[in-house]
């Protein structure tokens, strides 16, 4: 009995160093991100904000302050203005003077794009977001409507 | 060159043994101890008994101090300075009586006891010559200590079974 | 008096293998991690250096300077005693192991080990019976209850296993008939006694697996239940003494194995080229090593009672059974 | 804390639920106790009874132990605060209860009589896995259980002041730091912030003696309690003699929040409450707010959201396959590595179609957040079709290991009663036998048309839990392949009352624009009332119990989180056990600290 036991708990121990030495021979599936490879991500990934404009340069937000409010942690500050018709910043009667983002409280939803009724906010491809202050996480307009390139691949949904 | 090393076995020795009586700590004393036990090794390796060396290290070193060692950390250092400090004028007594039978036996063995290399040298303390020993001469106090360390393996079987047996898989 | 026998040649040659000991023992630790990483499909460390290859000396830079700490609740002559008392005997073990056949060298005839005890089986044992203090004194000076608990089943263990390990080491020394490393390698034995040996290699690998403290038999430190064990209140300096330990342990075990069971430096064209018998040493000792690991990468811990009882009941009277019938193998046929 | 009475608790489950059968317990419990039920209701098919606290006991004992009724499961005990609706007394207690013989559900609600002191009588001695819904309750609401074994705080420090679930508790809170108020005097030092060291208060529990024995604290930092558990145990050697949790490191408050927030901004909460079960969380949320909304969700959203949730459950098994065979073997063994590479391919998939991997907040209120993309289905039968052979690695690596089997086999043995008894759910309950499983016993999201098996195993130890998971992970390949077969086509969200209409027809449609704004800036309202509803999570029962006053944020939400509960056996499992095994424990209940610590 001891040894029937013996005999069988050798063998599946056998197997089980089998299967390891199987995946010995595979290729690791290390990326090695983000020095050598980039990450690849879906186009939905959600990832840091950015701004968008039109293709006349004309920045899509129109300062309606919808992200604002959809957003579950507050961590969005619009304050809308008139626009200049001579020299309009954005196709509306408004545009967003301040637009800023607190990354330290976005949770990365994806509320406000959801929100946004013209598409101006998105949740971008870079998820490279660490700091050495706390100030940097503030995200400003001009951060935000001149998103770093983000070094990622994107990889097809089709 | 001998005596040099000899001198130095001798005193590290004698340090030892000085730091197991001397130590307030238990585990300081075991340790003591083993110094103790490693410089009488080494002290054997001088006389060319390599066998005996090993087997005082294996035996006394890799299994009675490290024993001692043990059950010092099961039951913990305060129950045995708790015992020294309440039993203290029995055990005076009992040092006493023992100091005296070691001093007359050192006093004996350093004035009147056969000195020097037991004879048959080259062979001294060699495998053959301490298994033939064993299995000859002292064939009788070898088995009696053999059953006596029977008995107390036995005893020990039994005390240990006292307790409840390791909960988890239930015995095959 | 021969200065040049009795001291410069050990002295040179105790420098020179303690510095290929502890190289290895670096390595060996890449080794490890880029092994267990490719059983675990990924890399490993490649950061330091092409291939990682410059990641032990990061190691070691970081642990060395980092900063010294005595915790003020330890005991603190044993706490500082207990990480050199594990590495010298893991150091002190190596010394019997013969590297390779005799060279000749300036007109002298050196052998490639340290010392040719005629004990030296012994030696193994009684300085292996050694090791257990500095993992059992590091838990018991550094007053704390988990290291308490990992010295505990350490000296356990250690001593359990030493029984089954010392009774297969007999049925070897009846085998060869000889104590001395050097001749049991040197010997030949007949097809039959190699198979026999072999046969019982994986029982002795157990014992081996428990008497280094390798997984699956790792209770000492026990990172998932005790955290870290017997070296949970050490840092830095005192850390990395341990750890070297323990894979110079790993090395030195592998040594011994080799020697004992796979015929040590021995191997095609030793005898024109003796130093390829170094070769073929270290060769046997990473193949023992890569099993060390594979085991690792492989099966779960074994729990603590378990190998209690696998240890006296299982493994102690099959060595037993070894050691007999290893005996009558002897009387009948050699 | 041991079960002293002998439970004879019934361990079948029926699989059809009885509707009618509840309508005609409400009938018994009022001719049985006229005096005793003061109102009964029905709301979305849930029937509530309003029970007079001096009553209750007689009442519950009652309907566990009556032959017709054996309410043998209480699903969760909850509280609420009746200040803001103007009723008194003003607080309530809130039963679940289930019978398993039966598959009926019933409710109890039970108005506590004295506002400024609040006492109901404790359920422990009926239903013993009471015993931390109701130190949550006192922790959190204030209202204390007479005849409650060990009342004390459970997830607040020891010396907290107030009860946070309360309504005329002042709610923290924190401004967030934007260019208008960054040179404000609280922001200048944020992340120069030195706090004085303090030292815990020394709190050995009762009945421990650190003299006699070897108490050790296991946790709050201890690589195998899966987050900031604290253990406090007693051990005589390596032997457990009692272990003693003390939770609530990782407390977040999560149902206050939810009673502050507009309905759809609590669906990204659920997310993070137990961070391995983000889409099964959304969906259990999802379907209370549909269930109190009383709509129905198209058939697309309902494969799609099936899909989503075997993968979840899938992608935490293998989560725990792997972190739990780690835990029994150091950081060397490589199934870890296996089982993480496979959960990697889910969060793939996930990151595919919600833009996240682990907080996917994917399945929105009346549907699913985005309709899946073109390569989802390709994907996912790939992977279903590599997977078996992956499950049976694992499998080659474990079942038969005799390592293995000598540290799970007999390891935090409970029975089938024990469980049933604590409230356990999940595959720790089916692990024991009972085969309780809510996609059979109260089928959700269509799960009444898919052909799988419950699994289950008898032995209740750690190795028949890991049985159950192993056999689970292949049934959720069976659900999926079944679910791809037959997705649907057609719209994957309801209609814009509840979900934000189509982007497209922002530019076109007036109507659209107004509903787009409507919902993102006042929500949903939904009428005023109360249900419950719970889902199989990959960890046991999840239960949302929602509270409507017919505004736009829920009076009140209850999450019945399956770890919380389970957690509580923790101790019954590892009495008498060694230290090796407690790690053995806390792994195979398989917990996650944030939903524990709520």
């Amino acid at each position: 009995m001891a040894i029937k036991e013996l005999v069988e708990g050798g063998v599946a121990i056998t197997q089980a160093m089998g299967v390891t030495f199987k995946h010995l021979l595979q290729k690791p599936i290390t990326v090695q991100s983000p020095d050598w490879e980039p990450i690849a991500v879906y186009p939905r990934f959600r990832g840091r904000h950015e701004l968008r404009r039109y293709e006349n340069g004309l920045e899509r937000c129109i300062g309606c302050q919808l992200c604002e409010a959809s957003c579950p942690t507050g961590a969005i500050y619009v304050e809308a203005a008139e626009n200049d018709p001579e020299n309009p910043v954005s196709p509306g009667e408004r545009y967003a003077k301040v637009y800023e983002i607190n990354l330290l409280r976005c949770i990365f939803c994806g509320a406000c794009q959801d929100a946004c009724p013209t598409e101006a906010i998105v949740l971008g491809h870079n998820y490279t977001l660490a700091n050495y202050d706390r100030r940097d996480f503030l995200l400003t307009k001009e951060e935000l409507l001149n998103p770093p390139e983000p070094n990622v691949i994107i990889r097809a949904e089709e | 060159m001998e005596w040099l090393f000899f001198a130095l076995f001798a005193l590290v020795a004698l340090v030892g043994s000085a730091g197991v009586v001397l130590s307030r700590n238990a585990v300081h004393s075991a340790l003591f101890l083993l110094l103790n036990f490693v410089a009488i090794a080494l002290l054997y390796i001088l006389l060319g008994a390599q066998f005996l060396a090993m087997a005082q290290i294996m035996v006394y070193a890799g299994a009675v101090v490290v024993l001692f060692i043990f059950v010092v950390m099961l039951i913990g250092n305060d129950t045995i300075d708790d015992f020294v400090a309440r039993e203290r004028p029995v055990l005076r007594v009992i040092a006493g009586i023992l100091v005296a039978v070691f001093a007359a036996a050192l006093v004996y063995v350093s004035f009147w006891a056969p000195n020097g290399r037991p004879n048959g040298a080259p062979t001294f303390g060699a495998v053959e010559s301490v298994g033939e020993l064993l299995f000859t001469r002292y064939l009788l106090p070898f088995e009696l200590a053999s059953v006596i360390l029977l008995a107390a393996m036995i005893g020990a079987i039994i005390l240990a079974a006292r307790t409840k047996p390791p909960v988890g898989r239930p015995e095959d | 008096m021969d200065w040049m026998g009795l001291l410069v040649i050990p002295v040179v040659k105790g420098a020179i293998i303690l510095l290929l000991l502890l190289t290895a023992t670096a390595y060996l630790t890449l080794f490890e991690r880029k092994l267990l990483g490719r059983f675990q499909v990924r890399l490993g460390p490649n950061r330091a250096g092409p291939y990682g290859l410059l990641q032990p000396l990061a190691d070691a830079v970081k642990l060395f300077f980092k900063e010294e700490v005595v915790p003020h609740h330890v005991d603190k002559p044993v706490y500082l005693l207990a990480p050199l008392l594990t590495l010298v005997p893991a150091l002190a073990l190596f010394a019997v192991v013969p590297l390779g056949p005799s060279v000749h060298l300036f007109g002298r005839e050196i052998p490639l080990s340290m010392g040719d005890v005629n004990v030296a089986v012994l030696y193994i044992l009684a300085i292996g019976s050694v090791g257990t203090y500095g993992v059992m004194l590091a838990g018991w000076a550094s007053n704390n209850n988990y290291s308490l608990l990992g010295a505990m089943r350490t000296s356990a263990q250690m001593i359990s296993y030493e029984l089954p390990m010392g009774l297969f080491v007999v049925s070897l020394i009846l085998l060869s008939g000889t104590m001395s490393v050097t001749q049991i390698v040197e010997q030949g034995r007949p097809w039959w006694a190699w198979l026999w040996l072999w046969l019982g290699f994986p029982f002795f690998f157990i014992t081996v697996l428990a008497e280094t403290n390798r997984s699956p038999f790792d209770f000492p430190e026990t990172e998932n239940e005790l955290i870290a064990g017997y070296q949970i209140e050490y840092g830095g300096f005192k850390f990395a003494i341990f750890y070297v330990s323990e894979y110079l342990h790993m090395i030195t075990t592998g040594g011994v194995v080799a020697t004992l069971f796979f015929g040590g430096w021995k191997g095609p064209f030793v005898d024109r080229f003796p130093l390829l018998g170094v070769v073929y040493l270290a060769l046997k000792i990473l193949a023992i090593l890569f099993l060390f690991i594979w085991v690792r990468a492989s099966v779960p811990r074994v729990r603590y009672d378990q190998l209690m009882r696998f240890g006296w009941k299982v493994l102690l009277p099959l060595s037993l059974l070894y050691l007999g019938i290893t005996a009558l193998l002897v009387v009948f046929l050699l | 804390m041991p079960l002293e009475q002998v439970l004879d608790t019934p361990t079948a489950v029926s699989y059809t639920p009885d509707y009618e059968g509840e309508r005609a317990v409400v009938e018994t419990l009022r001719q049985r106790f006229p005096d005793a039920v003061l109102a009964t209701e029905e709301f979305r098919g849930d029937q509530v009874v309003t029970v007079r606290a001096d009553r209750l006991l007689d009442v519950a004992r009652f309907l566990r132990d009556d032959p017709e009724l054996r309410f043998n499961y209480l699903v969760d005990v909850t509280s609420y605060d009746r200040l803001h609706l103007g009723e008194t007394p003003r607080f309530a207690t809130v039963y679940q209860l289930h019978s398993m013989p039966y598959n009926r559900r019933l409710r109890l609600l039970v108005p506590v009589p004295n506002d400024t002191n609040p006492v109901v009588p404790s359920v422990v001695e009926l239903w013993p896995g009471a015993n931390w819904m109701e130190r949550e309750i006192y922790d959190l609401m204030g209202i204390r259980f007479q005849g409650h074994p060990d009342l004390r705080r459970i997830l607040l420090p020891h010396n907290w002041d107030g009860h946070p679930l309360r309504k005329d508790y002042p709610l923290g809170s924190e401004p967030v730091p934007f260019s208008v108020n960054w040179s404000e005097p609280e922001f200048q030092d944020l992340g120069r912030q030195v706090l004085k060291p303090e030292l815990p208060l020394e709190n050995v529990p009762r009945g421990m003696d650190p003299e006699k024995y070897i108490v050790v604290n296991m946790g709050p930092q201890h690589p195998s309690t899966h987050g900031v558990l604290r253990l406090i145990v007693e051990l005589e050697g390596e032997r457990i003699k009692q272990v003693v949790p003390d939770l609530g490191f990782l407390h977040s408050g999560f149902e206050k929040q939810a009673e502050n927030i507009r309905y759809k901004d609590f669906v990204y909460y659920t997310d993070r409450m137990d961070y391995t079960q983000a889409m099964n969380n959304n969906l259990g949320y999802v379907l209370a707010v549909e269930k109190l909304l009383g709509i129905e969700v198209p058939p697309r959203a309902r494969v799609i959201r099936v899909i989503m949730s075997e993968l979840q459950r899938l992608a935490a098994h293998l989560l725990w396959l792997g972190t739990h065979s780690m835990d029994l073997a150091g950081s060397g063994l490589a199934l870890l590595m296996y089982a993480f590479r496979e959960r990697e391919e889910i969060l793939d998939i996930f990151e595919m179609v919600s833009g996240a991997r682990l907080t996917t907040s994917y399945i929105q209120i009346g549907g699913v957040w985005k309709d899946v993309p073109p390569a989802f289905e390709r994907r996912v039968r790939d992977f279903i079709a590599y997977m078996p052979a992956r499950i049976d690695d694992y499998e080659r690596m474990l079942t038969r290991n005799p390592i293995w089997r000598h540290r799970t086999i007999g390891v935090g043995k409970i029975t089938a009663e024990q469980a049933i008894a604590m409230s356990v759910t999940g595959p720790v309950l089916r692990s024991t036998g009972v085969p309780y499983d809510l996609r059979r016993v109260r089928p959700y999201c269509g799960y009444e048309e898919y052909d799988f098996d419950v699994i289950t195993a008898t032995d209740g130890d750690a190795y028949a839990r890991y049985m159950v998971r192993m056999g689970e992970m292949r049934q959720s390949l069976r659900i999926i392949e079944q679910a791809l077969d037959r997705l649907p086509d057609g719209p994957y969200k309801a209609g814009p009352k509840v979900s934000p209409p189509p982007r497209e027809l922002l530019d076109t449609s007036m109507e659209a624009l107004i509903h787009h704004f409507k919902l993102f800036t006042e929500g949903i309202k939904p009428p005023r009332g109360q249900v419950y509803h719970s889902i199989e999570n990959q960890k046991g029962e999840f239960g949302i119990f929602l509270m409507s006053d017919g505004s736009n944020k829920p009076y009140r939400t209850h999450v019945r989180g399956p770890s919380f509960v389970n957690l509580q056996i923790l101790d019954l499992m590892s009495r008498d056990h060694l230290v090796a095994d407690l790690i053995t424990n806390i792994g195979s209940i398989d917990i996650v600290l944030g939903e524990v610590d709520r």
